[in-house]
C-alpha cells in the first residue's frame, strides 16, 4: 500500500508505523500481541474520494503493523453507521476508527464504546471538544477545517499582488465567485469562513459576485459555471472552489468558453490536491490547490489507535501537533503550486 | 363415446380431442372435444364455466393445453402463442374486448401485422385497407378515430371485422353479440353467411338461444369441461339443448311470474338529467313496490347511465329522486346504499369484482357495517354470510377463500348478486345481470328476481335481450338517446313496439 | 406413475414459491455462518431486531400506501423531516450547540407530536393528489418528496447553518436508546415500540373497516366505489396512518442516532418499498400481509448486518441486495401469474 | 347567454389543460426575468440547450420504457456506468493519472461501444425480468439499479481508489465539448447528437412496427398478445433502445464534464422520469409524444438554469421543482380522466 511503503522521509505517521513495528515487542506483556489486535474502521461514504485516501493510509498502516481491520461504509447515513458500531462491537474488535457521517453523532457512539470499553479515534468529521472530553479513550484526528480556506485566500492575495493582469477590469477590486461543496457540510462551511476571514483582513477590496452549491460534483459545477459565464462574463476574476473536483468541472466550462487560450486567462483555485487536480495545475488550468494530506490523516489515525491499544501515551510516534484540552491532532495542510507540486505528488507514491 | 370414427375425422377442418386443461384448483377441460367442418357454423354451448372459452384459447395458443390432440386440416398442430395460430389461418373474436384504447381504429386492426414499406409502417395502405374492409362489411367508422371515443357496439364490430380480415380458415366467435344491437346482429349474420359460402369453418359461442337456432349448422354441448353431445342444429330442440347443458331437463326458460306489484310507488324519478353531456335528459318514471321494471333500449341509449345516476355513481345536473314519498339526496353510492338501493353493474371485471381477493371479501365488502362491532370486524358472521351466498346462489368453488378471478364469469356474477342480496336492498338495479351467463344460471336469476319482487322488493332490470325482458318484467321502460321514450304495461309487450320506441329520439 | 411424479414436482414448486423468501433468507444466513460461525450469537439477533425497529415502523406506513395501489418515494424524506424537527427542539438545555438557545425545556412528546403532525399534513396532501386528482402515485410522491425535502432543508439550513444537530435531552435519548432488563435479557424500548406499532397496524388491516376498505380500494377502486366505499376518505385514512408512522419513525431515528441532518432518510423510501415487496406486498395493489412485511424488513436487516459482519465490501453488498430483490420478487410474482 | 358563457369557460379550461406545461413554463420564465431581466440573452438559451442534450438523450430512453407501462430507476446508474467505462479507457496517453498506464491509445468509438454494450446487456436483463417474469417494473428496476451500481462501483473503486477519473484524450473531449461555427453562431456537437437521437427515436416511435407495438403493449398488453404481438420481443427491443441511449448519454456526460466518478448519474433517473411525465408521458402506459418529452426536458433545464441564474438556494430549487411536477402532472392527468 501507499501509506506504508512511502517510507520515513516526509510522512511522519508512516514513519511512526514503521517504528511501531519494532517497538511493539516490549509492549507484548501489557497489551495483546499485534497479530491478535483487531480494529473496526467506519467510513462515512465509500463514494467520497477524500475519505478513500484516508482509508487507504489507515489500512496500509494497519497492514504494516500487522493489525487486523474491518472496514465498513456508512453510505452517508448516520443511522446506518451507528448500527455498524454495534456490529463491530459484536465482532469483538479492540478499537474503532470512525469517520463520522454527522459530527454530532459522536456522543451516541462514544456511549456505545464506553459500554464496551473500547478506544475510539474519530477522523475527518470533528466532534466538539466538549464531547471528546466525556470519555478518556477517545481522540480526534483531522485537517484543520478552516485552514484550507484561509490558505486559498492567501494564495489569491499573493497572486493578486504579483500579477496585475488578474484585475481584469482594473478597478482594484477582486471580483470572485465561490463554488460551495454542500450547505451545512462542515468542511465547506469552514473553508468559506476561512476565505472570508483572510480576504477581509487583507485590506484589499473584494466583491463576492456569487456563491452556489454544486454538491462536490464536477458536472453540477460545470453547469453552474456556464450560468455564471453568461451572467457575469468577464466580470469574474477569480474562482474559488471548495474542492478540486468542482474546480475541474468549472474549468471544463471555462475551456468551452474560450478561456486559457492566449491572454484570456482566469484564476481558479481548488482544495485537496487530488491527482487530476495536480495535473490541471501542471497544465496551467489551476493556479493553486491545498494539499489536505489524506494519507497522513489515515496513518495518524491508525497510530493514535495503536497507541491506545498498546496502552502508551497517545502522542507516541506522532509528529503532528496535539491539543490536549480538546484531544485534537491536527494534520497541517499545504499550499500547492507549480513550484512545490512534487510534495503533493509524493503523497500518491 | 366417439361419434366420429378415426377415418371420418380426417375430413374435418378442425379436430380437437381429449383436451385436458387444469388451472390451479379447477379442472377446466376434461377430455374435451370438438370437430368442425369446412363451410359450417359450429355452435359451442354450455353453462358458465363449462370450458368453452378455455377450449378455444387452447386452440388459439393463449393457453397451453395439458394434453390432447389438435388436428388442423389433418395435420397435428400445437400453437404456442396467438401469433402462431393467426399465421396458420385461425382467428378469433374474444369474449373480452381486447383493444388498445389509446390508439386509433386502424392501428388496432393491423396490430401484429402492420403493412410496411421499406421498413416503415405504411399508414396510407393501412388506411385504405381498413376502409375497404369496413366498406365490405358495412361498418361506418372512421379508421383514424380513437378506439376510446367509440361505443361498445362499434368496438365489438371492429373486433369482428378484424377477425374476418385475416382471411382465416377458421374463425372463432366467443360471444360476439353481447353488446350488439339487433341490426348489428343481423349484419353479423350476413357476414357469417358469406364466410360459410366461402368454405370457412366457424365456431360460434353464445348464450342466446335464438341466435344459435338462426345461425348454426351443428351444435356441441359441453358440461363441466367435458364433451356432452354433438348433433345437427336442425335436429335439436331448444329444451333438449338446455337440458344437455344443465344435465337435467328444463321445462321453460322463464319461471312463472309470482310477484304482484302493489299500487304503492316506492321510487319516483323526476326529470333526471346528467352532468356531463351527452347524457340522460329529463328522465322520469315511477317504480312500484314488488315490481320488476324492465329497461330496454339500443346500446348507447344510456340505460346504464340512468341506473348509475340514480345510484350516485354519476353526477346529476338536475332532477329529483323521491323514495317512499321523501326526496332523498343521493350524490354517491354510499348514500344510495344507506337508502337500501343496490346496483349490479354491467362491466363485471371493471367495476364488479375484486379479482385478486377472496370470495368472502367480494361477498361482504359492500356491507361491512353489518360486521362491525365498535368498528372492529366480526369474522364469524362474514364466514356464515359468505356460505349463505355460496349455497343460495349455487356458486361452484372449492371454498370461500378462493380468489374470485379463478371462477368462471357466471359464478363470479353469482357472488356479486349474492353480495347485494346480503344488503337486503329495497330497490335492486340490475344492469345486464345475465350477460354472458348460461341458461341454467339465467333461470336461477330470473327466479330470484321473482322471489324478491314477491317479497315486496322493487327491481330495475336493464337488458338487451328482448325475450328475457318480456319474460320477466312487469312493465318495460324504453330508453332512446338518453330520454324515456315510453313505458309499456305487460299486456302491451311487443317487440316491434319496443323497437319503435327505442328509435324515437334517434338522429 | 407419471402422474404422481408431476404432482410431487408441482407441489415442490409450490412450496418453493410460497416459502421463497424464507429459503433465500436461509441461504443468506447459511453463507454468513459458513464464513463466520460466530454470527450465531444471541447478541446479534438482538441487535438485528433493534436495528430493524424503525425500519419496520416506516415500512408499515409505506405498505399501506402500496396496498392502496400507490407508492411513496417521499417516505424517507418525511422521516428526515420528523427527525430534524425533533432534534432541533429536543437538544439538552445545557448544550452549547443548542439552536434555540432560549427555549424552555420541552416535554419530549410535544416536538414528537409536531413532527407527526407535519408528516400527517404532507401525507394528507399526497393522498389528496393521488386519490382525488388521480395523479399517478409514483410521480405524485416524487413531487411531494422534493417539496418536503426542499422545505425542511430550508428550515434546517436556517437553524444551525446546516450543521448536524445533536446533544439531545437525556430523556429523549433514553426514550429511543433505553432498555429494560428482564432477568439477563436486555429489551430495548425501541423494539417494544415496533411491536406495538405492528400489532396496531395488524389490527387495523385485518380487523377493521379501514383495513378492508384499503384492500378494496387497492384491489379495484371502481368496484370499491360501487360497493359504497368512499375512495377518497378510505385512502386518506391510510395516508394519514402512514404519516403518523413516518413521524414516529423519524423521531425514534433521531433519538437513536443521537443526531440529525437533512440528509437523514435519503434512501429509506426505496429500502422500505423493497422490503415490503420482497415481503409479498404487491405493487399492483390489493395484496399484502403484516407477516410478510415483518419478514421482508428483518430479512434486509439480516443481510445488512450479516454482510458487514463477514466484512463484505459495501459495493458487493449493493450487488447482493439488488440480486436478492430481483430473485425474491421474481419468484413471488410467479405465484400470482395466471397460468397459461 | 348562459350557454355561450359555459362554453367559453369550458374552452378556456380545455386550453389551460392542453397547454398547461407551456403556461407553467411561461410563468417560471416570467418570474426569472422579473428578478433578473438579463436572463433573456441568447447565450443563456444556448447553454440551456447544450446542458439539456444529454438529459434529453437519457429521457428518450426512459420514455420508451414508461410508454411500455414500466419505469426505470436504474437509468441514472447506467449513465454513471457508461461514463466511468469511457472515462477509464479514454484518458490521455500522456496523463500521469492514467489508470491503465500501459494501454495503447484506443479509438474513441471502442470504449463508447463497450459502454453502450454494457448498458444494453443490463437493460436487456431488466426487460426480461419485467416482460417475461412479469415483475413490477418499479421493483425490477430498483433491483437492477443496485446491482449495476454495486458492480461498476467495484470496478471504479479498484481503478482509481474512488477519485475522479479525468484528463481525457483530446479527441474524446472534443467529441463531447466541441462545436462548429455557423457564421457567428456556435453550434455544439452535443446538441447535434441530441437532435439526431431525437429524430431517430421519433421515427422509431411513429413510423415503425417497433414503435406501434410499443404503444400497443403499453396500452393493453393482453390485446397486443392476442393480436399476435410478441410482448416479450416487442418490449425487449425498447429496453435495448433505452440501453443504447443510456450508454451514449453516459459517454457524452463523461466527455462533457471532463471527469467521472461512480456518483455520476445518482439522481438522473428520477429527473428523467419527472421530465417525461411532466411532458405528458403517462405512467399508466401507452401514451406519450417525443414533442412532450423534449418540452419536459427543456422545461426542467430552464428551471435548473434559471434558478441558479437568479441565485436561488438549491433547497428552494427542490421545493419549486417538486411543486411544478405536482401542478403540471395534476393538470395533465385531468385531461385523461373520464368525467362521470
Ligand atoms: N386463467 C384462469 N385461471 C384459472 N381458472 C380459469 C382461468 N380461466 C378459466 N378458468 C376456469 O376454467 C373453467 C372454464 O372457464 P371458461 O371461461 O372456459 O368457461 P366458459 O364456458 O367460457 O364460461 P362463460 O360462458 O362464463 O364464458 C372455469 O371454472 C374457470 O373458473
Ligand atoms: N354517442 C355517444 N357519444 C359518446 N359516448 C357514448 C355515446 N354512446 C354511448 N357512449 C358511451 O358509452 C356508454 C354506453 O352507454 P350506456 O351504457 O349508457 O348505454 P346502454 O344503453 O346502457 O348500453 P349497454 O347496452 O351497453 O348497457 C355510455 O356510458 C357513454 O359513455
Ligand atoms: O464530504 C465530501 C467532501 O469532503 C471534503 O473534505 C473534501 O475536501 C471534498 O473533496 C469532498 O470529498
Ligand atoms: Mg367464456
Ligand atoms: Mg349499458
Amino acid at each position: 500500500g501507499c501509506g506504508g511503503s512511502s517510507g520515513g522521509t516526509e510522512q511522519p505517521a508512516a514513519k511512526g508505523g514503521e517504528t511501531q513495528a519494532t517497538e511493539a515487542q516490549p509492549q507484548k506483556t501489557e497489551a495483546a500481541e499485534a497479530g491478535d489486535q483487531k480494529i473496526g474502521v467506519l467510513i462515512f461514504n465509500y463514494a467520497n474520494d477524500y475519505i478513500s485516501y484516508v482509508r487507504k493510509g489507515l489500512e496500509a498502516a494497519a497492514q504494516t503493523a500487522g493489525v487486523e481491520y474491518l472496514t465498513v461504509d456508512g453510505a452517508n447515513d448516520q443511522a446506518k453507521q451507528t448500527e455498524q458500531v454495534d456490529t463491530m462491537i459484536q465482532k469483538k474488535v479492540d478499537g474503532l476508527c470512525v469517520a463520522l457521517v454527522e459530527s454530532t453523532a459522536a456522543e451516541t457512539i462514544i456511549e456505545k464504546c464506553r459500554t464496551a470499553d473500547l478506544p475510539v479515534v474519530f477522523v475527518n468529521k470533528k466532534p466538539t471538544a466538549e464531547v471528546l472530553n466525556t470519555y478518556d479513550k477517545c481522540w480526534y484526528v483531522g485537517c484543520a477545517t478552516q485552514q484550507p480556506g484561509e490558505f486559498q485566500a492567501e494564495m489569491i492575495l499573493e497572486d493578486w499582488k504579483a500579477d496585475p493582469t488578474m484585475d481584469k477590469n482594473g478597478d482594484g477590486k477582486i471580483q470572485y465567485v465561490i463554488i460551495k461543496g454542500e450547505n451545512g457540510h462542515e468542511n465547506a462551511e469552514a473553508r468559506i469562513v476561512g476565505i472570508h476571514k483572510v480576504l477581509e483582513e487583507s485590506g484589499i477590496e473584494v466583491e463576492e459576485l456569487d456563491c452556489q452549491v454544486a454538491g462536490w460534483d464536477a458536472s453540477k459545477a460545470k453547469d453552474i459555471m456556464d450560468t455564471w459565464l453568461s451572467k457575469y462574463g468577464d466580470d469574474i476574476e477569480v474562482i474559488l472552489s471548495n474542492n478540486d473536483a468542482m474546480a475541474l468541472g468549472a474549468i471544463e466550462s471555462l475551456k468551452a468558453a474560450g478561456y486559457f487560450e492566449g491572454d484570456k486567462q482566469i484564476a481558479v483555485y481548488g482544495i485537496n490536491a487530488i491527482q487530476t487536480g495536480l495535473e490541471a495545475l501542471e497544465q496551467g488550468y489551476l493556479r493553486g490547490t491545498i494539499m489536505t494530506d489524506m494519507i497522513s490523516e489515515g496513518t495518524t489515525t491508525f497510530q493514535v489507535m495503536k497507541n491506545a491499544l498498546d496502552g502508551v501515551d497517545c502522542q507516541t510516534d506522532i509528529a503532528y501537533p496535539y491539543e490536549a484540552e480538546s484531544k485534537f491532532f491536527y494534520i497541517d495542510t499545504v499550499k500547492i503550486r507549480m513550484d512545490n507540486i512534487d510534495t503533493a505528488w509524493a503523497m500518491y507514491q | 363415446m366417439e361419434y366420429v370414427s378415426e377415418q371420418e375425422s380426417r375430413d374435418y377442418l378442425l379436430v380437437m380431442r381429449d383436451i385436458d386443461k387444469e388451472f390451479p384448483g379447477v379442472k377446466a377441460l376434461n377430455k374435451a372435444k370438438l370437430y368442425v367442418q369446412k363451410g359450417s357454423v359450429h355452435a359451442l354451448m354450455g353453462e358458465n364455466g363449462a370450458g368453452k372459452s378455455t377450449l378455444m384459447k387452447c386452440l388459439f395458443g393463449v393457453y397451453a393445453k395439458d394434453s390432447g390432440e389438435i388436428l388442423f386440416e389433418g395435420k397435428s398442430v400445437n400453437y404456442t402463442c396467438p401469433k402462431d395460430a393467426l399465421d396458420h389461418g385461425i382467428s378469433m373474436v374474444h369474449q373480452e374486448l381486447n383493444q388498445v384504447l389509446q390508439r386509433n381504429v386502424m392501428e388496432n386492426i393491423w396490430l401484429g401485422r402492420f403493412p410496411t414499406k421499406m421498413g416503415f409502417v405504411d399508414e396510407q395502405k393501412m388506411y385504405d385497407e381498413t376502409k375497404k374492409i369496413f366498406d365490405d362489411l358495412n361498418i361506418g367508422v372512421d379508421p383514424r378515430e380513437k378506439i376510446d371515443d367509440l361505443s361498445v357496439s362499434q368496438r365489438q364490430m371492429i373486433e369482428i371485422a378484424k377477425a374476418v380480415s385475416y382471411n382465416a380458415k377458421i374463425i372463432v366467435f366467443d360471444e360476439p353479440t353481447s353488446s350488439l344491437t339487433e341490426k348489428e346482429v343481423s349484419h353479423l349474420f350476413a357476414i357469417i353467411e358469406n364466410l360459410r359460402s366461402r368454405g370457412v369453418g366457424m365456431v360460434y359461442i353464445s348464450h342466446k338461444m335464438e341466435e344459435i337456432k338462426r345461425i348454426s349448422d351443428e351444435i356441441t354441448v359441453m358440461r363441466d369441461g367435458s364433451w356432452v353431445y354433438t348433433g345437427k342444429a336442425s335436429e335439436m330442440e331448444m329444451d333438449q339443448i338446455i337440458s344437455l347443458m344443465v344435465g337435467r331437463s328444463m321445462s321453460s326458460r322463464f319461471p312463472e311470474k309470482t310477484n304482484r306489484p302493489s299500487d304503492n310507488v316506492v321510487l319516483k324519478v323526476e326529470r333526471l338529467t346528467g352532468m356531463y353531456k351527452p347524457t340522460i335528459t329529463e328522465a322520469s318514471f315511477e317504480l312500484r313496490e314488488g315490481e320488476i321494471l324492465g329497461i330496454a333500449g339500443l346500446v348507447g341509449s344510456r340505460r346504464t347511465e340512468l341506473v348509475e345516476t340514480i345510484f350516485g355513481l354519476r353526477k346529476r345536473e338536475s332532477g329529483r329522486i323521491v323514495y317512499k314519498g321523501k326526496e332523498v339526496s343521493i350524490n354517491d353510492p354510499i348514500e344510495a346504499i344507506s337508502n337500501r338501493f343496490a346496483l349490479l353493474t354491467e362491466e363485471r371485471r371493471q367495476n364488479g369484482i375484486f379479482g385478486d381477493l377472496s370470495i368472502r371479501f367480494n361477498a361482504t365488502i359492500s356491507h361491512l357495517n353489518d360486521y362491525c362491532k365498535l368498528s372492529f370486524i366480526n369474522e364469524k358472521k362474514m364466514v356464515s354470510d359468505t356460505q349463505w351466498v355460496i349455497d343460495a346462489m349455487a356458486v361452484k368453488t372449492p371454498n370461500d377463500r378462493t380468489a374470485i378471478s379463478n371462477l368462471s364469469g357466471g359464478n363470479q356474477q353469482k357472488v356479486i348478486i349474492g353480495r347485494w342480496l346480503l344488503n337486503e336492498p329495497e330497490i335492486l338495479m340490475m344492469d345486464e345481470p345475465t350477460r354472458g351467463i348460461d341458461v341454467g344460471a339465467k333461470y336461477e336469476i330470473y327466479k330470484l328476481m321473482n322471489e324478491l319482487a314477491s317479497k315486496g322488493k322493487s327491481i330495475l332490470f336493464v337488458s338487451s335481450e328482448m325475450p328475457e325482458l318480456i319474460g320477466v318484467a312487469d312493465r318495460i321502460l324504453v330508453m332512446s338517446n338518453g330520454r324515456v321514450a315510453g313505458i309499456l304495461n305487460r299486456d302491451e309487450f311487443d317487440q316491434e313496439e319496443i323497437m319503435r320506441f327505442a328509435a324515437r329520439y334517434l338522429g | 406413475m407419471k402422474n404422481t411424479n408431476t404432482l410431487s414436482k408441482d407441489r415442490l414448486k409450490k412450496i418453493v414459491m410460497n416459502y421463497a423468501i424464507y429459503l433465500i433468507l436461509l441461504i443468506v444466513v447459511g453463507v454468513i455462518v459458513a464464513v463466520d460461525p460466530s454470527f450465531l450469537q444471541i447478541g446479534n439477533l438482538s441487535y438485528i431486531c433493534t436495528q430493524a425497529s424503525t425500519r419496520l415502523i416506516l415500512s408499515l406506513g409505506v405498505a399501506g400506501i402500496i396496498v392502496l395501489g400507490g407508492t411513496d418515494l417521499a417516505a424517507g424524506r418525511m422521516v428526515g423531516m420528523a427527525a430534524v424537527i425533533c432534534a432541533s427542539l429536543l437538544q439538552a438545555v445545557e448544550s452549547s450547540t443548542r439552536v434555540y438557545q432560549n427555549m424552555p425545556r420541552l416535554p419530549i412528546f410535544l416536538p414528537m407530536l409536531l413532527a407527526v403532525a407535519l408528516c400527517v399534513i404532507f401525507c394528507f396532501v399526497h393522498g389528496l393528489i393521488v386519490a382525488k386528482l388521480k395523479v399517478a402515485p409514483f410521480i405524485a410522491s416524487l413531487g411531494i418528496q422534493q417539496v418536503v425535502y426542499g422545505l425542511f432543508s430550508i428550515y434546517f439550513q436556517g437553524l444551525a447553518n446546516g450543521s448536524p444537530i445533536g446533544s439531545f435531552d437525556k430523556r429523549f435519548t433514553n426514550f429511543a436508546q433505553g432498555a429494560f432488563h428482564l432477568g439477563p435479557v436486555r429489551i430495548p424500548y425501541i423494539a417494544i415500540y415496533a411491536v406495538i406499532c405492528t400489532v396496531i397496524v395488524w389490527v387495523i388491516w385485518n380487523k377493521t373497516k379501514i383495513g378492508k376498505n384499503m384492500f378494496a380500494i387497492g384491489g379495484n377502486p371502481e368496484a370499491a366505489a360501487v360497493c359504497g366505499v368512499n375512495i377518497v376518505k378510505g385512502s386518506l385514512v391510510i395516508y394519514i396512518l402512514a404519516g403518523i408512522l413516518y413521524g414516529f419513525a423519524g423521531a425514534l431515528e433521531a433519538g437513536r442516532t443521537g443526531s440529525a441532518t437533512n440528509a437523514l432518510g435519503a434512501d429509506y423510501a426505496l429500502d422500505a418499498i423493497a422490503a415490503c415487496v420482497v415481503g409479498g406486498v404487491s405493487m399492483r395493489g390489493g395484496i399484502g400481509t403484516i407477516k410478510g412485511i415483518v419478514t421482508g424488513v428483518i430479512m434486509f436487516q439480516i443481510i445488512n448486518y450479516g454482510l458487514i459482519f463477514i466484512g463484505v465490501s459495501p459495493y458487493v453488498q449493493y450487488a447482493v441486495k439488488g440480486s436478492i430483490i430481483l430473485i425474491a420478487v421474481a419468484i413471488d410474482t410467479q405465484k400470482y401469474l395466471k397460468k397459461k
